[in-house]
């Protein structure tokens, strides 16, 4: 029991850090731009291929992560670029649709690729040795990758945030979510603060494809979709543009998440007569054991719950309301 | 010390001003008015480098701007206190101000900061505060402190009284009267034009994209034209 | 008058689709019936989106998730009740006995009733869905629908004894040709045209451009939100069902996201809010994916088509950001030359009725 | 709009009682009170950030008071929905213009008007006896109002497309089509010069005298709202400071130290 509790736990930090990760990308540039950037979870993805064709080719591991990273920025700078510039400012719609689109150009270009370094579109995903195996604590063995996860996923985390309260670009970044046009005005350089936000959350997402490749062990090209999905649902439960509330929204939905197969697998963990067979059953039948199989089903109808009654986020409160 | 020399700016297939000519000398306080959509903030978003011009030039010091980005612009040295005031709502009255420098080396605005809030004491009580929770009148304050920051040679205010009440207007216009008095020079849209052409030296008005009439701020002040459309008299 | 009287340039049109379909019939050409079949699937779907979205400006990423719902509602009816109970041995008992494979004469009446109920199926849960998310707007209305997408996605792989979870269903009666097909389509186009031209679309086009300003003249924004969202999902599930007996074999995996994707840039290449420019858009978008999808083919570069048509899309927005119509309707008449020079020059923003 | 026929709470066609709203500690309207007399011309004033335009949007239902009643001729509105309110007839316009900019402005006008008519979707698709009425109804009496604004030569024009002064009257246009008893009108001359404010007054005026309506006018403009109001209230930091004839404001010490200063260019 409290082995299965605890790593109920240790998944949920793990799981947790991952989509702060993701998370705190996302609201960096919604708060500039107004743009929910779906693509977010396909330049995921594009790191894990950067990283598994790295090591593929037998570079050492610190260049592959350098070259993960590295590639991503620049392809999160690129994206910025040539499709978000032009409709800077337009119906946030219209951004939308224009991040989904270019959801699909990465998906599809990794498939191309792939296809012509004739490789299968489900690939293994070889997780340097840091990040295998499991470590033992007493009775309880918990996988490295989601220790390492946990652990750097924290110190980003901490660095960013100091990033954005104590340098001048980071209070450009804030400025600059709060009103674009006064920010242009006392001349900050709206296309490097805007670059600089890509940068920085095409590099979070770099991290968190290698956390959620090393976990899952297979890459495919659609496997952005749901990590971006999840980011913002935590970001939605965080107050969205909120950085600080993106990290915690992302831990809140880690532990959300395993709440369903918790739940579902309650009967089967508790010791045998511990309850009498007509409570076991009741148990059963409220939490069946095929709740865990619904979970991102159970997430999602948070996520609309939210939406509707604190679509400021659990940390938001009143905040005025938008009126005319 | 800036000039507009026809000065052509659309939206589209609308044409927001069609060809004007003004100037603004160093010392001077300029006033710029006219009704709504007459192509005021057009002008100003002209000269900020936030709109591109379909043709015509506009010279700060002899180099054309027109196609300058807004940055280049202020670090050149003209800032704008934008209509609506547009403080950064949840930064604090420190951090507005510091980035009101950004153009500068980070010591000197340090620096600076002092001689601003000795121009504003209320925001000197206030560093620590979120601007949003600031007052009508404070934010206003806080918008001018922060365009000073940038130390420019144009300081360009649009709209400064705009909801303010009567009182807190008198305040502004002693601000802008104190700055004129120190050698700023100032280009100031106005819909408070009893005011504005109290302070200002110049004037021109402006109306459906183009400029009607121009000349001392007395002058115009009884000209009946202006005493008509704008004065209510 | 009757009510639903048909003015003759309709009927002259109607009359020439006809044709053109009795011969696509008789021509043997089995790729362009598809093809055919296709666009009319498409046709509903867009118009279908167009009103969700277009008309209302409530962005829909949901509707897929009622084809999903009509293609198996549709698809489970309409089973034999033979193969019914080996193909789903499982099936809840009030739903194992029915089946909607009767004919009258060479007549599918099954399919139509089969197809019906789908539809009304979809209506019922876009009913209870839409009350809940019309409350929301911009871009979070179109993110909770997408998690809508997501929870049938969910579903539909989980109720197994229902949908044969990830397994592919198969065994559905080949009902749909040219003719039901275009019937639908023709639905759905008469129902959008109704619908703009009417009282509920000016309050659909008026709280889209401004919702306070709507409420400020007593429009309710919910309902004329939720009868453009349950509508669309009504004719989401009728092409659902077109679809389910026209592939005969399908997965859940087919309603996901590439779908509404395609859809969307359908609508959005035509212009939102235009019923005629969503006509177009579909025809567009169509006839570029089979030709990429054929130069995939011949060069065996997998993905290219899909690069080119994302690629297409953001020049769209880029360049026409109202697509090709914006929220005007090509003037059937002019193009005709049916209409006296005289009357030319009407202004665009109150398009001509006659149709 | 005697003095007698305010203060008589029966003859209130609006009675508003301790209004309310906080939004997270911030107070953007304490305690408000207001009894409205019918066919009166009642006039708001206050510097930004008073309180006014949380005022109007409290009248109107588009946010809800934190404490507080609204009453209209005896019926409890408080908690109305925006829709609600309109229909029960209060009808506003808004500080920035906000009109349905991609449709005519005729069509502006009929949306407004046929809120008073039922539309079903099925009657809508078989085009029934019934719906072609209602559309000849909202039709015929669209046209009329358009033209007593004197808009009706850009009936056909589309909304945004209008100058702007044009845009403001036809705001108010689309708000008189819903049949309203009060009228709210958020900064009506905001942007416009003194010829066309004084025209504006006029219109006012004429609204109030054919139409039989109550008006409730915010303004920052002191000449304007003194020449034309029966009654006046000024707001500052969301508290009532003043409320009475304009002579009355105009010298009340209270309203010179917080918002007028020297009064003299008033």
């Amino acid at each position: 029991m409290d082995v299965y509790v605890i790593q109920q736990i240790v998944n949920a930090l793990s799981a947790g850090s991952l989509y702060a990760l993701m998370a705190v990308g996302l609201a960096l540039i919604f708060g500039i731009l107004r743009l929910i950037n779906f693509a977010h979870g396909d330049v995921m993805m594009v790191a894990a291929y950067l990283a598994a064709f790295s090591l593929f080719a037998g570079l050492p591991l610190p260049v592959a992560l350098g070259i993960m990273v590295g590639g991503t920025v620049l392809i999160g700078l690129a994206i910025e670029r040539i499709a978000y510039r032009p409709i800077r400012g337009g119906p946030e719609v219209a951004m939308l649709l224009t991040s989904f689109a270019v959801g699909q150009i990465l998906q599809n270009g990794t498939l191309l690729l792939t296809r012509l370094a004739s490789q299968p579109i489900q690939i293994a995903f070889p997780t340097p040795d840091v990040l295998q195996g499991v470590v033992a604590i007493g009775r309880v063995t918990i996988p490295k990758v989601n220790v390492v996860g946990f652990g750097s996923g924290m110190v980003i985390l901490v660095g960013v945030m100091l990033f954005l309260t104590r340098t001048r670009t980071g209070l450009s970044m804030h400025a600059a979510a709060d009103d674009l046009p006064a920010a242009q005005l006392v001349g900050i350089r709206i296309n490097r603060v805007v670059a600089a936000a890509f940068a920085l959350s095409a590099a979070l997402a770099s991290v968190a494809g290698l956390l959620y490749a090393s976990q899952a062990g297979q890459i495919n090209p659609y496997l952005g979709f749901t990590p971006v999905l999840k980011a913002f649902i935590a970001a939605v439960i965080g107050g969205f543009g909120s950085i600080p509330g993106a990290v915690v929204g992302a831990y809140a939905l880690g532990f959300l998440e395993v709440i369903p197969t918790a739940l579902g697998g309650i009967a089967d963990i508790l010791p045998v007569g511990a309850v009498s067979p007509e409570i076991d059953d009741l148990l059963r039948t409220i939490f069946p054991s095929a709740l865990g199989s619904y979970r991102d089903a159970i997430v999602f109808l948070f996520l609309i719950l939210m939406l509707l009654f604190r679509p400021n986020g659990i940390l938001g409160g009143g905040a005025r309301e938008d009126v005319p | 010390m800036l000039e507009l020399v026809d000065l052509h700016v659309a939206y589209g297939n609308i044409r927001a001003l069609r060809g004007i000519s003004m100037r603004v000398e160093s010392g001077e306080l300029v006033a710029l008015i006219g009704s709504n959509g007459a192509g005021k903030s057009t002008t100003l978003k002209a000269i900020s480098g936030l709109l591109r011009p379909t043709s015509g030039r506009i010279l700060f010091e002899g180099e054309d701007i027109s196609r300058a980005s807004t940055d280049r612009i202020v670090s050149l040295g003209i800032s704008q206190c934008p209509e609506g005031r547009r403080v950064f709502a949840r930064l604090t009255v420190r951090e507005n101000l510091l980035l009101g420098g950004i153009t500068r080396p980070m010591s000197e605005v340090r620096s600076d900061l002092a001689s601003t809030t000795e121009l504003f004491p209320r925001l000197g009580e206030r560093m620590g505060q979120v601007a949003g929770t600031l007052s009508g009148g404070e934010q206003q304050m806080l918008a001018i402190g922060r365009a000073l920051m940038s130390r420019p040679r144009l300081l360009i205010l649009d709209e400064p009284s705009l909801g303010l009440a009567p009182l807190m207007v008198e305040r502004i216009f002693e601000v802008i009267d104190g700055l004129k008095d120190r050698g700023l020079t100032m280009l100031l849209v106005e819909q408070n034009v009893h005011h504005a052409l109290d302070s200002a030296d110049r004037a021109y008005v402006l109306e459906t994209g183009t400029i009607t009439l121009e000349g001392p701020a007395d002058m115009l002040r009884h000209d009946p034209e202006v005493e008509h459309s704008y004065l209510g008299r | 008058m009757s009510a639903l009287r048909i003015p003759r340039r309709t009927l002259v049109l109607l009359l020439a689709a006809s044709g053109t379909l009795a011969l696509l019939q008789l021509s043997g050409l089995a790729f362009w019936q598809g093809l055919a079949i296709n666009f009319a699937i498409f046709i509903i779907l867009v118009q279908a989106l167009n009103m969700a979205s277009g008309f209302t400006g409530v962005f829909s990423l949901g509707h897929i998730g009622f084809m999903a719902i009509g293609a198996y509602t549709s698809a489970i009816l309409t089973l034999p009740l033979a193969t019914k109970s080996e193909y789903l041995p499982n099936l809840p008992g009030w739903l194992a006995g029915i089946h909607l494979d009767v004919a009258v004469g060479p007549l599918p009446v099954g399919f139509f009733a089969a197809t019906l109920v789908a539809g009304l199926v979809a209506m019922v849960v876009a009913g209870l869905v839409g009350a809940v998310l019309m409350r929301l707007s911009g871009h979070f209305v179109a993110v909770a629908t997408l998690g809508f997408l997501v929870i049938v996605r969910v579903v539909l792989f989980n109720a197994d004894d229902i949908t044969r979870g990830s397994r592919t269903f198969s065994n559905v009666t080949p009902y749909t040709n040219l003719w039901w097909a275009w019937g639908w389509a023709v639905i759905a186009i008469y129902v959008a045209w109704r619908v703009k031209f009417s009282g509920l679309g000016r309050a659909m086009f008026a709280q889209k451009a401004d919702r306070w300003a709507a409420r400020s003249i007593g429009i309710s924004i919910l309902r004329p939100r939720l009868i453009a969202f349950v509508a669309g999902a009504f004719l989401s599930a009728i092409a659902g069902s077109l679809y389910a007996h026209f592939i005969t074999s399908f997965s859940p995996t087919v309603f996901y996201f590439d779908l509404t994707f395609r859809v969307i840039t359908m609508l959005v290449v035509g212009g939102m809010g235009s019923v005629s420019g969503a006509v177009i858009g579909t025809a567009l978008v169509l006839a570029l994916a089979e030709a990429l999808r054929r130069i995939e083919g011949a060069t065996l570069l997998y993905g290219l088509g899909g690069i080119l048509l994302a690629v297409f899309f953001i020049a769209v927005i880029i360049f026409r950001p109202s697509g090709i119509m914006g929220q005007r309707e090509v003037d059937l008449d002019r193009v005709l030359g049916w209409r006296p020079r005289w009357r030319r020059g009407r202004p665009d923003a109150e398009p001509s009725r006659r149709g | 709009m005697t003095e007698s026929a305010v203060t008589d709470p029966t003859t209130a066609l609006l009675d508003v009682e301790g209004l309310t709203k906080r939004y997270s500690g911030l107070v953007a309207l304490s305690e408000y009170e207001l009894r409205l007399a019918p066919h009166s011309i009642h006039g708001v004033i206050g510097p930004n950030g008073a309180g006014k335009t949380t005022l109007f949007n409290l009248l109107s239902g588009m946010v809800q008071p934190t404490a507080g009643s609204i009453r209209f001729g005896g019926v409890d509105i408080t908690a109305h929905a925006a829709h609600d309110v309109a229909r029960a007839g209060i009808a506003r316009t808004f500080q920035n213009i906000r009109l349905f900019g991609d449709m005519t402005a005729i069509d502006n006008v009929k949306v407004a008007v046929q809120q008073r008519l039922p539309i079903s979707l099925a009657m809508t698709l078989i085009s029934s006896p019934s719906y072609r009425r209602n559309e000849a109804d909202v039709t015929e009496h669209a046209r009329p109002i358009l033209d007593r604004m004197g808009l009706g030569a850009m009936a056909d024009r589309q909304a945004s497309s209008l100058p702007y002064g044009d845009q403001r009257r036809l705001e108010i246009a689309r708000a008189v089509a819903t049949n309203p008893r009060i009228l709210l009108l958020d900064e009506p001359n905001a942007g416009m010069n003194p010829t066309e404010t004084a025209e504006l007054l006029d219109l006012i005026r004429r609204l109030r005298d054919e139409l039989g309506l109550t008006v409730i006018l915010v303004a920052h403009d002191i000449p304007l709202v003194m020449g034309l109001c029966d009654r006046i209230q000024v707001l500052n930091h969301g508290e009532l400071i003043a409320d009475g004839p304009p002579t009355t404001v105009r010298n009340d010490p209270d309203v010179i130290t917080a918002y007028l200063g020297r009064a003299s260019d008033a």
